[in-house]
This record gives C-alpha cells, sequence and structure tokens, in this order.
C-alpha cells in the first residue's frame, strides 16, 4: 500500500513553515507599499501556502504523475475565466 | 412564403460590408454542404448492403486526415480575419467617425427614447429634447449613439442598418451608423426584456439633411414651450 | 494490501474482485430492485423514463408556442383549460408566452436532452462498455437520480405558483431575471433557480461517478485506446459537467440572492454587473450545448461502425476531436455576447476561437463518411437515425459558421436564425442521436426488440417533418425576424412571414403527431417486442457479449480485452465481427 | 482460482486504472469540482472589486483582521491535528486516531465559533449584505461578495465537521485498521481542501 512508505512525514515542519509565511503574510500586508506590489507580494506567499498544503498534507507527492495533471486541470480554466472578464472593465 | 436566403436591403454605410460577408460565409457553406451531404448519399447508394458483401478493413488513412484537418483549419481562419475589419469598424470605438452627430438612446420596458443635443449641439443641457419612438436622422450622415438603459437588459436592432446592439442599464455603450437612403425603418427590441418585449418598437426616419435641420427645429421649439 | 481489499472493506463487499456478481443471491424488495435500485442499468432506465416524460412536456410547451406563433391571438383548441392569469379563453398571454419560451429552453436542455444523454446512456453503458460490474460508487449514483426527480417537480412547480413560471429566457439574463417588477413573475424565478441547483448536484454526482468508473473499473487489457467510443465521449461529457456546473451553480445562488436577500451583484442599481451573469452563464453555457452533443457523436460512432460493419475511420483521431472539442469549448463562451456590450477587442478573440472550433468538428464529420466509404451498410432503425445525425449536424454546425463572424452575428444575433441553428444541432443532433442510441441499445435494456417497421416509419417522417420545421427558421432569421416573440405582427416588416410561421406551426403538429409512433412503438416493444439476443446487431462491445438484458453485476467472468472495438470485417475471422473479448485464433490457452 | 483470475495475473493485460482507490479518486474528482465552484464566487469578487475599486476599503478598516488571523492559525492547525489522526491509523494507532481527530473536530467547531461571532459583530456594525439596509462604509457589494465567500467556506467547514463526527463515531467502533483507513484519508483531503481554500480567501478578502 503505498502510503506505508511514508512513516516519517515533516508535518510539524510544514506547519511551522505555514505559521511563518501566515505571519509574514500579516506583517506584509500592512507595510507602506504600493498596492500592486503588496497584491503580488500575498498572492505569492498564499500560492505557496496553498502549494505546501496540496503537496504535503494531502498528499500529492506520494501520488502518480496523473493525478498531477487531475488535480491541476481545472486551475487554466480558472484563469482564463477571470483573466477574459477582466479586460471587459 | 419567402424561401430567399437573400438578405433584405441595406442602408448603411458598413451594410453592403457586412452583407458580403454573409454571402461569402454562405457560399462556402453551401459548397461544404452540398460536398458533404452529396458524397453521405453516394456513399449510402454505393455500399449499401448486398449479400455477399464485405466491408473493407480500413483504420483510416493519415493522409486523408491532415487533408481535412488542414483545408477546413484554413478556410475558417480566414472568414474569421476577413471578419475582423467590419467588426472593428461598427463596435471599437476607437474607429468612430469623429464628426458624428451625437444622440442618446435610452431604452426601458417598453419604449425607446431618443435625446437630441438641441441648438448647442451638446447633450446634458437644457435645450435637449426626447421623442418616444422615434428616430430621426439625417441621411449621408455618420450618427453616434450612446446606449443607456433603465431597467433591465434591451438591444438596439436596426435590421435595415444591420447593426444591433445591446443597451445595459448602468453602463452608456456607443455604436453609430450612417444612412445611405431616406425613407422610414424599424427599429426593434432584440433582447427578451419582459412581458412587452415583443411590442418595444420604434421607427427610424431617414430624412434628407434639409429636412432633418427643419424637423429638429420645429421639436426644439416644441420643446421650449 | 491490496487495493481492491481497502475498497472492499469500505464498500462493505469485495467489488473489483474478478468473478463478483454482485447481490444477486440475496432476493431483494421491489423498492430496492426498481425504485431505491443500486444497479446502474436500472438507474438508467429510470432515467430513461424520467427524461423522456420531460421531453414530452418540453414538446407540448413548443407546441402551444408554436400555436400562438403560427396563429397569433386565436384561442388555442382545448386552452380553456388553463387559468386567465396564463390564457384567458385559450388565449396565450404575453408573460404567458415568455414562460413557454423558458421552460421549453430549460426543460429540453436540463431535463430532457441532458439526462437522456448523460444519465441514460452514462448509466447504461459505461459499466457495460469497459467490463465493469456496476458503477465506482452505486449509492452515489442513485442519489444521482434521485435528485433529478424533486428538482423536476421543483421546475414544473413554477406552473402551478402566483405570477407563474419563470419568464427570463432559459439564459435568465439579470437583471431581468432578479426582480418581479421586471418580469412580472414572483416564485417562479426563484424555483427555476432552485431548481437548477438541485439539477446541478445530480450531475455532479453523476460526472465523479462516471469518471472514477472509466479511470479505475475497466476490465483487463480495456486499455484508453480500446475504450468504445460512447464511453469515450460521456468521459469527456463528465468532465465537461464537473467543471462547468459548480460554475453555473456559483452564478445561480448569486441569481438567488439578488432575488431574495436584496444582495446586488448583478444589478446595476446596486453597482452590481449584469454582463458577469453573462460571462459566469455561458463560461458554463458553452461547454453545456458540448455536453449535450458530444456523447450523441459517441453513440452515433458506435452505430455507424456497427452498422455499415466497417472499423470506425481514425478512431484516434475521433477520440483527439472529441478531447480538442472539449477543451476548445472552454475558451469560445464569448460568441454568445458579441452584441451584449463586451469590449470588442475580446470579440475579436472570440471570433477567432470560435471558428477553430469547427476543425474538431471537421474532423468527426469526414471521419464518418469515411466509415461509410466501402462499407457495407445496413439500413436499420439506429442506423437511420445515425445518418440523419450526421447530416442534420452537418448543417446545424455549417450555420454556426455564420454566427460565429462577428459581424453577421450583429445582424442574424436573437433572430430566428439563432433558433434554427440550435435546434439543427440539438434537435437535429442530439435527439436524432438520442433516437439512434434508444434503438439500438433497446434490445440490451428491455431484452426486447424494437418494432422495426414501425421505427423506420417513424424515423421518415420525424426526418421531413423536423425539416419542415426548422429549416425555414433559417429563413426567417434571415428576414429579420426577432426570437423570442409574441406576436411579430406587431413588427410590420415581419407580418409577410406570418404564412411561414403558420407553416411551420402545422408542421409541428405534424412532427408532435409521429412522435406517438415511437411512444407507442417504445411500450408495446417493451412488453410485446421480439425476444433479443444477447448481440442481435453483431456488435463488437462487451455490453453485446452479456444476455439482453444483463444479469445485476453483469459479467458472470470478468472479460480480458484483447483488441479496439471496432475490428470489424477483420480478415483474421471468418464473421464480419470480431468481439472485443474474444480471444484470438492462435492464443496459446 | 476461476478462469477470469487468471487474466488478472496475466501481465500482458494488466488492471488497467490509477492505482489509486476508487474512494480517494473520486474525493479528488469531487474537489476539483469545488475548485470551479470555488472559482465563481473568488472570480466574481475579483471582477467586481476590479470593476469598482472605491466600493472596498483598506484591509483592517471594516473587518477584524487579528481575530481572523487567529482563526486562519486554527485551521492550519486543524490540518495538522487531521494529518497527524491519518498518520496515526497508517500505522494502526487507534488512540491516536481518536484523538487527533477529536483535536480536529474541536479546532474546526471554534472556527465556525469565531466566524460566526465576527458575523454578528459585523452585522451589528451595519456591514451587511444586503444593498437597501447597507450604511457602513465601503458599498453593499463588498459586504455582498465578503459573505458570499466566507459564507460558502463556513458552510464547507461544517460540514467538514460533521463527516469528522462521524468519522470519529465509526472509529469508536474500531472500523478503521492499518490496513484499511479510506474513510479517514478522503476526509482528510476534504479537510485540508477547505483549508487550502481558506488559505486564498484570507489573503485575498482579508489582506488584500
Ligand atoms: C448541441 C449544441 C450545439 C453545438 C454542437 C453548437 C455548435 C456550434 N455553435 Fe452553437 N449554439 C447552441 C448549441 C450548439 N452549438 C445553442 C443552444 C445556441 C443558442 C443559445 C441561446 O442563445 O439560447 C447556440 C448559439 C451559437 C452562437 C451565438 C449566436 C448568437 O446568439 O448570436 C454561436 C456564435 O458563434 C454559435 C456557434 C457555434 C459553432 C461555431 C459551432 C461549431 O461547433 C459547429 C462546428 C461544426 C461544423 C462547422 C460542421 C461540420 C464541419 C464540416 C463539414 C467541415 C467543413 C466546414 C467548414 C470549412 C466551415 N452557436
Ligand atoms: C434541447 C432541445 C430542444 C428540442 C428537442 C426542442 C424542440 C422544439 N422546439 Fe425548441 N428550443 C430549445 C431547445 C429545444 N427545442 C431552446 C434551448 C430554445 C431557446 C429558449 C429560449 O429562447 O430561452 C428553444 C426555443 C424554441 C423556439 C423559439 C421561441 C422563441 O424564441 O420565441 C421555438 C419556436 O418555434 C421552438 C420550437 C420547438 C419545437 C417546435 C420543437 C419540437 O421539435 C418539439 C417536438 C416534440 C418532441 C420532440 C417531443 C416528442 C416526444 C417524444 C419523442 C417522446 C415520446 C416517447 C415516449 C413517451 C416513450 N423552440
Ligand atoms: Cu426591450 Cu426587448
Ligand atoms: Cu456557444
Amino acid at each position: 500500500m503505498e502510503a506505508k512508505e511514508h512513516p516519517n512525514q515533516p508535518y510539524i515542519l510544514i506547519w511551522v513553515i505555514l505559521l511563518v509565511l501566515t505571519l509574514g503574510e500579516l506583517g506584509y500586508a500592512f507595510m507602506d507599499l504600493p498596492k500592486i506590489v503588496l497584491a503580488i507580494g500575498l498572492i505569492i506567499m498564499a500560492i505557496w501556502k496553498a502549494l505546501l498544503v496540496a503537496i504535503y498534507y494531502m498528499h500529492l507527492r506520494h501520488e502518480p504523475r496523473r493525478m498531477w495533471v487531475l488535480a491541476a486541470s481545472p486551475l487554466p480554466l480558472a484563469v482564463i475565466l477571470v483573466m477574459a472578464v477582466l479586460t471587459e472593465f | 412564403m419567402n424561401w430567399s436566403w437573400m438578405l433584405p436591403e441595406t442602408v448603411s454605410t458598413y451594410g453592403p460590408a457586412i452583407d458580403q460577408m454573409y454571402y461569402v460565409i454562405l457560399v462556402i457553406t453551401g459548397v461544404v454542404f452540398f460536398l458533404t451531404e452529396g458524397i453521405l448519399i453516394a456513399f449510402l447508394i454505393l455500399y449499401r448492403h448486398k449479400e455477399g458483401r464485405k466491408a473493407a478493413y480500413i483504420h483510416g488513412s493519415t493522409k486523408a486526415e491532415v487533408i481535412w484537418t488542414v483545408t477546413p483549419f484554413l478556410i475558417v481562419m480566414w472568414i474569421a480575419l476577413a471578419s475582423k475589419s467590419s467588426w472593428d469598424l461598427v463596435k471599437n470605438p476607437a474607429n468612430f467617425p469623429a464628426d458624428a452627430m451625437q444622440l442618446v438612446v435610452t431604452a426601458k420596458q417598453y419604449e425607446w427614447n431618443v435625446t437630441y443635443a438641441g441648438a448647442d449641439g451638446r447633450i446634458g443641457t437644457a435645450d435637449d429634447f426626447t421623442v418616444r419612438n422615434q428616430l430621426h436622422v439625417p441621411v449621408n450622415r455618420a450618427i453616434r449613439v450612446n446606449l443607456r438603459a433603465e431597467d433591465v437588459i434591451h438591444s438596439f436592432f436596426l435590421p435595415d442598418f444591420r447593426l444591433k446592439q445591446d443597451a445595459i442599464p448602468g453602463k452608456e455603450i456607443p455604436v453609430w451608423f450612417e444612412a445611405t437612403r431616406t425613407g422610414e425603418f424599424t427599429l426593434g427590441c432584440a433582447e427578451l426584456c419582459g412581458l412587452g418585449h415583443y411590442r418595444m418598437k420604434g421607427t427610424v426616419y431617414v430624412h434628407t439633411e434639409a429636412d432633418f435641420q427643419s424637423w429638429a427645429a420645429s421639436r426644439a421649439e416644441e420643446q421650449q414651450q | 494490501m491490496s487495493t481492491a481489499h481497502l475498497v472492499s472493506s469500505l464498500e462493505g463487499e469485495d467489488r473489483t474482485q474478478p468473478g463478483y456478481t454482485g447481490e444477486e443471491h440475496h432476493e431483494l424488495s421491489f423498492i430496492r430492485k426498481y425504485v431505491f435500485s443500486t444497479d446502474h442499468k436500472v438507474i438508467g432506465k429510470q432515467f430513461l423514463f424520467l427524461s423522456l416524460f420531460f421531453l414530452v412536456v418540453g414538446g407540448a410547451l413548443a407546441g402551444m408556442m408554436r400555436w400562438q406563433l403560427g396563429f397569433p391571438g386565436q384561442p388555442m383548441p382545448g386552452g380553456g383549460i388553463f387559468p386567465d392569469t396564463m390564457a384567458p379563453g385559450g388565449i396565450i398571454l404575453p408573460e404567458f408566452y415568455n414562460s413557454l419560451v423558458t421552460m421549453h429552453g430549460t426543460i429540453m436542455v436540463f431535463f430532457a436532452i441532458m439526462p437522456l444523454l448523460v444519465g441514460v446512456f452514462g448509466n447504461l453503458l459505461i459499466p457495460l462498455q469497459i467490463g465493469a460490474p456496476d458503477m465506482a460508487f452505486p449509492r452515489l449514483n442513485m442519489a444521482s437520480f434521485w435528485l433529478a426527480v424533486p428538482a423536476g417537480i421543483v421546475m414544473l412547480a413554477g406552473f402551478l405558483v402566483e405570477g407563474g413560471a419563470a419568464g427570463a429566457g432559459w439564459t435568465s439574463y439579470a437583471p431581468l431575471s432578479t426582480s418581479s417588477e421586471w418580469t412580472g413573475v414572483y416564485l417562479g424565478q426563484q424555483l427555476w433557480v432552485a431548481s437548477l441547483i438541485i439539477m446541478g448536484f445530480s450531475s455532479l454526482t453523476g460526472a465523479v461517478n462516471y469518471i472514477t468508473t472509466v479511470i479505475n473499473m475497466r476490465a483487463p487489457g480495456m486499455t484508453w485506446f480500446r475504450i468504445p467510443l460512447p464511453t469515450w465521449s460521456l468521459f469527456i461529457t463528465a468532465i465537461l459537467i464537473l467543471l462547468a456546473i459548480p460554475i453555473l451553480t456559483g452564478g445561480l445562488i448569486m441569481l438567488l440572492f439578488d432575488q431574495t436577500i436584496g444582495t446586488t451583484f448583478f444589478i446595476p442599481a446596486g453597482s452590481g454587473e449584469p454582463l458577469l451573469w453573462q460571462h459566469i452563464f455561458w463560461f458554463f453555457g458553452h461547454p453545456e450545448v458540448y455536453i449535450l452533443i458530444l456523447p450523441a457523436m459517441g453513440i452515433v460512432s458506435e452505430v455507424l461502425a456497427c452498422r455499415a460493419r466497417k472499423p470506425i475511420f481514425g478512431y484516434h483521431a475521433m477520440v483527439l476531436a472529441m478531447i480538442s472539442i472539449a477543451f476548445l469549448g472552454w475558451i469560445v463562451w464569448g460568441h454568445h455576447m458579441f452584441q451584449s456590450g463586451m469590449n470588442p477587442m475580446l470579440g475579436t478573440t472570440f471570433m477567432i476561437s470560435t471558428v477553430v472550433i469547427a476543425v474538431p468538428s471537421a474532423i468527426k464529420t469526414f471521419n464518418w463518411l469515411g466509415t461509410l466509404w466501402r462499407g457495407d451498410i445496413h439500413f436499420d432503425t439506429p442506423m437511420l437515425h445515425a445518418l440523419s445525425f450526421v447530416s442534420m449536424f452537418i448543417i446545424g454546425g455549417l450555420s454556426g459558421i455564420f454566427m460565429a463572424s462577428a459581424p453577421v452575428d450583429m445582424y442574424i444575433h436573437d433572430t430566428y436564425f439563432i433558433v434554427a441553428h440550435l435546434h439543427y444541432v440539438l434537435f437535429g443532433g442530439s435527439l436524432f442521436g438520442i433516437f439512434a442510441g434508444i434503438t439500438f441499445w433497446f434490445p440490451k435494456m428491455f431484452g426486447r426488440m424494437m418494432g422495426e417497421g414501425l421505427g423506420k416509419i417513424h424515423f421518415g417522417l420525424t426526418f421531413i417533418f423536423y425539416n419542415m420545421v426548422f429549416f425555414p427558421m433559417h429563413n426567417l432569421g434571415v428576414q429579420g425576424m426577432m426570437r423570442r416573440i409574441y406576436d411579430p405582427n406587431e413588427y410590420e416588416f415581419l407580418q409577410p412571414l406570418q404564412e411561414m410561421n403558420t407553416f411551420i406551426s402545422i408542421s409541428v403538429f405534424l412532427l408532435v403527431a409521429t412522435q406517438f409512433l415511437f411512444a407507442f412503438n417504445f411500450f408495446w416493444s417493451m412488453f410485446k417486442g421480439r425476444q433479443a439476443p444477447a448481440n442481435p446487431w453483431n456488435s463488437n462491445t462487451l455490453e453485446w457479449t452479456v444476455p439482453s438484458p444483463p444479469p445485476h453485476g453483469n459479467f458472470a467472468v470478468m472479460p480480458t480485452v484483447y483488441r479496439g472495438p471496432y475490428e470489424y470485417s477483420s480478415p483474421e475471422v471468418e464473421a464480419d465481427f470480431y468481439p472485443q473479448n474474444q480471444p484470438p485464433p492462435q492464443a496459446d490457452a | 482460482m476461476n478462469q477470469s483470475a487468471t487474466a488478472v495475473m496475466d501481465h500482458r493485460h494488466p488492471m488497467p486504472g490509477m492505482q489509486v482507490y476508487n474512494l480517494k479518486l473520486g474525493m479528488w474528482i469531487f474537489l476539483l469540482s469545488e475548485v470551479m465552484f470555488f472559482t465563481s464566487l473568488i472570480g466574481s469578487y475579483i471582477i467586481l472589486r476590479f470593476a469598482h475599486p472605491d466600493h472596498w476599503t483598506q484591509p483592517g478598516v471594516v473587518l477584524n483582521v487579528p481575530l481572523t488571523a487567529v482563526n486562519t492559525f486554527l485551521l492550519i492547525c486543524s490540518s495538522v491535528t487531521m494529518v497527524k489522526a491519518f498518520a496515526c491509523i497508517e500505522q494502526g494507532d487507534q488512540k491516536g486516531l481518536k484523538l487527533w481527530l477529536l483535536g480536529t473536530i474541536m479546532i474546526g467547531a471554534t472556527f465556525v465559533g469565531i466566524q460566526a461571532y465576527e458575523y454578528v459583530h459585523l452585522i451589528h456594525e451595519g456591514f451587511v449584505p444586503n444593498f437597501a439596509a447597507y450604511t457602513a462604509e465601503g458599498g453593499n457589494l463588498y459586504g455582498a461578495t465578503f459573505y458570499l465567500m466566507t459564507g460558502f467556506h463556513g458552510a464547507h467547514v461544517t460540514i467538514g465537521v460533521l463527516c469528522l463526527i462521524f468519522v470519529l463515531f465509526r472509529a469508536m467502533k474500531g472500523a478503521y485498521t492499518s490496513e484499511s483507513y479510506g474513510g479517514v484519508e478522503i476526509i482528510g483531503l476534504y479537510w485540508h481542501f477547505v483549508d487550502l481554500v481558506w488559505i486564498i480567501l484570507f489573503t485575498i478578502v482579508y489582506l488584500l
């Protein structure tokens, strides 16, 4: 069984990273920076955190490659929708 | 009964270009239609079941498939690119004639209100006047219509001018047209807007320049009183 | 520990072990067997009856609409039964007409064609064609059907409440659909939203099930490129459903809040954006129309190959074409919004992506023709329907090219040209595909053959009347007749078209009358038809290797698959077919 | 062993499939549709905000960011407890499973509680989704989209808590073993996904 092969997971380490990132976000958000710089930084940190959760907690890194493809499949659609509609305004 | 595939006469400057695009597509699709349906019928006759016939054991042909992928691709891409110019001409405000006469058309359930600038030539001033369900324009002059809607979405449809544009509440959408001959034409609503949608119509009166001026003057006067 | 083991302990029984034959050993009560059944074949039949019922309802609504258009302002025969809020004295009111159009479109799309294709054939065919004993999640499958039923009831309830049924079109454009002040419809509009949200859950549970089943439950040897095309198409359709429906659900929820609790997502008076609704709707809506055609394409491919006794021409190309249709389907939604006031640059982008989608359709069309070429064509009823699918889909697809050209669409948008297009693809395409599918798999479903003579008469008349109904609509559109118009005679320039409208309406009545032949044939054959053998069409795919109808659990022994599904007229064997699970002659047995 | 079972052993005809058991695959597939669902909500928020920048206020003016930061912290912790529960049952540690599950449930419930508290406060201050009744600074679209997104996320957490209670209930009856832990794994997937959505929401709604 695939799961048996990973008894010692860096779960706690990831937890610490997530916390640090959250604190980082909080501090960063209230810095006096141009809006766009803020937005980019925050989005990068959010995506980073989301990826950590998906890869470690949802065990994507132990899944076959096909599962990655599956998991990523809706993302381009989401981007297309939002980007296209944004050009309206 | 009128089984014609010919479009009715068009009276706008860009109408002929749009009609031409339509006819080009009609010819292309017509050819494709007769070709494919003809082949289909021919095959049905040629290869109908007969005693002792065994079908050919063929899984496909890469060459044929490449041909019938690339050919339609080129044709349809050409259609899209050829359509682009009339589209930009009509709908892209950057390409609108600069000296166009300005009007405001406000749609609401179930009427069209057309606001003219009045004597000062500017909209939004006291001498503006508004007429209902009538759109009076001079011939051979570009008209820029700023479309508004008060309640729900309507669609400003001038079939003889080949123009259609939705009017959206909360937005002002510009379109333009230029009539090539005088006469009376239809203004319709082409977007379902409630139970009176079917009767939300008006008339377009295309006047000569002189007639238009005198009409406008008399309306402006009426408005003053 | 094996995967199968794990599943077994979760599900209480081992469904992936070979030789698993289901629960047939213990007798099931009537309720468990026919009402709350978890057997995919029974659920498929339940969907069949449900959606045929809604097809009849949708047809009846269409008939009433056509009465008004053909004979405007005249009392409907038998129309006296309607209350004065709908049709006083049998004369249809404008607001009732709007409800008819809306409910006709909605019911046909969401409650007739979609469940017919996805609910019926998805359930019936997927496990049988891949050699599985049942769906991956039989109970979820049952839930899918039992969500569709209340959704349908809620939808129909619109006709009973005060203010009548939803009347803002099947596209329900905001802000019209957000307030009774504008539609005159009260609860009906909200029931419409609620119903579609529930129906969305039904479709979603189905989709999760189909995708898992196809990925995980295939019999040994059933590689991706040995999957029969109907299953392929249903698999791709399920992915479209999975990703498109939630977008609609999100939009519907916002719409419902706008209608009920005073939010203003789509209401400009509260700085909402009406165009946002249109984007959301069509981002779902265009994939939706491919949801409505892809399974029919799969069915037709199967029937064509089988009845022409010839391998499908370009199997790989067929699969790739479906995948690219599904993919491109996500980036063309703007073609419904060319005249909506969207950014014209964006319009150009959508025009280009839209025409490109004609290419995979072209591949499919020509491959169907290629399949017929040098075949041995048997004109049975399913084949006739499949052939008319091909020829009618060509018409519908080609009319799509006119609209794809944004400047031409400027004139024909929201005219009967669009109505003609959508019925050519949806009736000429999807519904003929469904007729082909029903007549082809009827023996597998009910264990009896469908009447062939009556079937042919039904086909012939339907084909003729159908064209008499919808072909002239192109001409109406070319003359400029708008859609969703209660009485075209209001417009002077449309008055000369009345004759044609009457002609169409009379043809509709003939078309509807013809369908009684089908209904009769259907029910008569169910009870009195000739007993069907396991494989009446000499077909290759796995569902024909089991008895008609297949037993609970489908396969007595798990089949092994040796080859692709369309090995007709193979030189390797004497017969002109070569079932997928038949071992090769020189097998080292 | 019957004939078909031999076929499975036959190396020329391997069992196709993902090498992922049905339930897990199904959950992943379901989560993809959830991605699209939240796309429609979050996407609408982005678009509406972009179209009406004046309707939105700076972070911290209306919303209580520190409180929600605590909530974010809680949800992240609950992901760890969840994954610990899963790690325990993988090793066959029944007691650990139950304890960590219980912890996850408690934290999840606290999250929902804090969110409810936050809602009550905000509504009290006049930050409501309803247009007509809107009083606070910023415009009603802000309120409407805020409640829409956080509300549906909260509903997901609530459903997650209920499912976890069900799983805990089954765990008490010893339904899971180191051989059979699918139920724990898939509720875990769901739970982490909900956490993941919150990570995005917190950034977009509270910080940007
Ligand atoms: C099953 C459903 C289905 C299918 C398959 C299609 C297929 C297509 N549709 Fe259609 N469409 C609808 C259902 C469908 N549509 C519905 C319901 C509406 C109305 C919604 C509403 O407003 O209520 C609509 C509306 C609609 C519009 C909006 C019109 C408007 O409102 O103004 C447009 C515009 O581009 C369009 C385009 C197309 C195109 C380009 C295709 C293409 O996929 C077609 C491709 C096929 C072919 C082209 C034929 C085969 C190919 C060949 C034989 C090869 C050679 C061809 C060439 C070289 C041209 N459709
Ligand atoms: C999805 C498929 C579908 C189907 C099959 C149909 C079928 C028909 N449609 Fe419809 N139609 C739509 C989808 C469909 N339609 C949509 C999406 C719209 C747009 C709505 C909108 O604008 O909002 C529309 C709009 C529309 C209009 C435009 C209305 C307007 O704009 O004002 C018209 C007008 O004539 C029309 C007519 C018809 C007719 C006469 C039929 C006939 O073909 C009906 C014939 C009857 C049947 C096919 C039922 C027969 C029953 C059986 C075969 C089963 C019997 C078997 C057993 C009981 C065992 N339709
Ligand atoms: Cu205004 Cu239709
Ligand atoms: Cu489309």
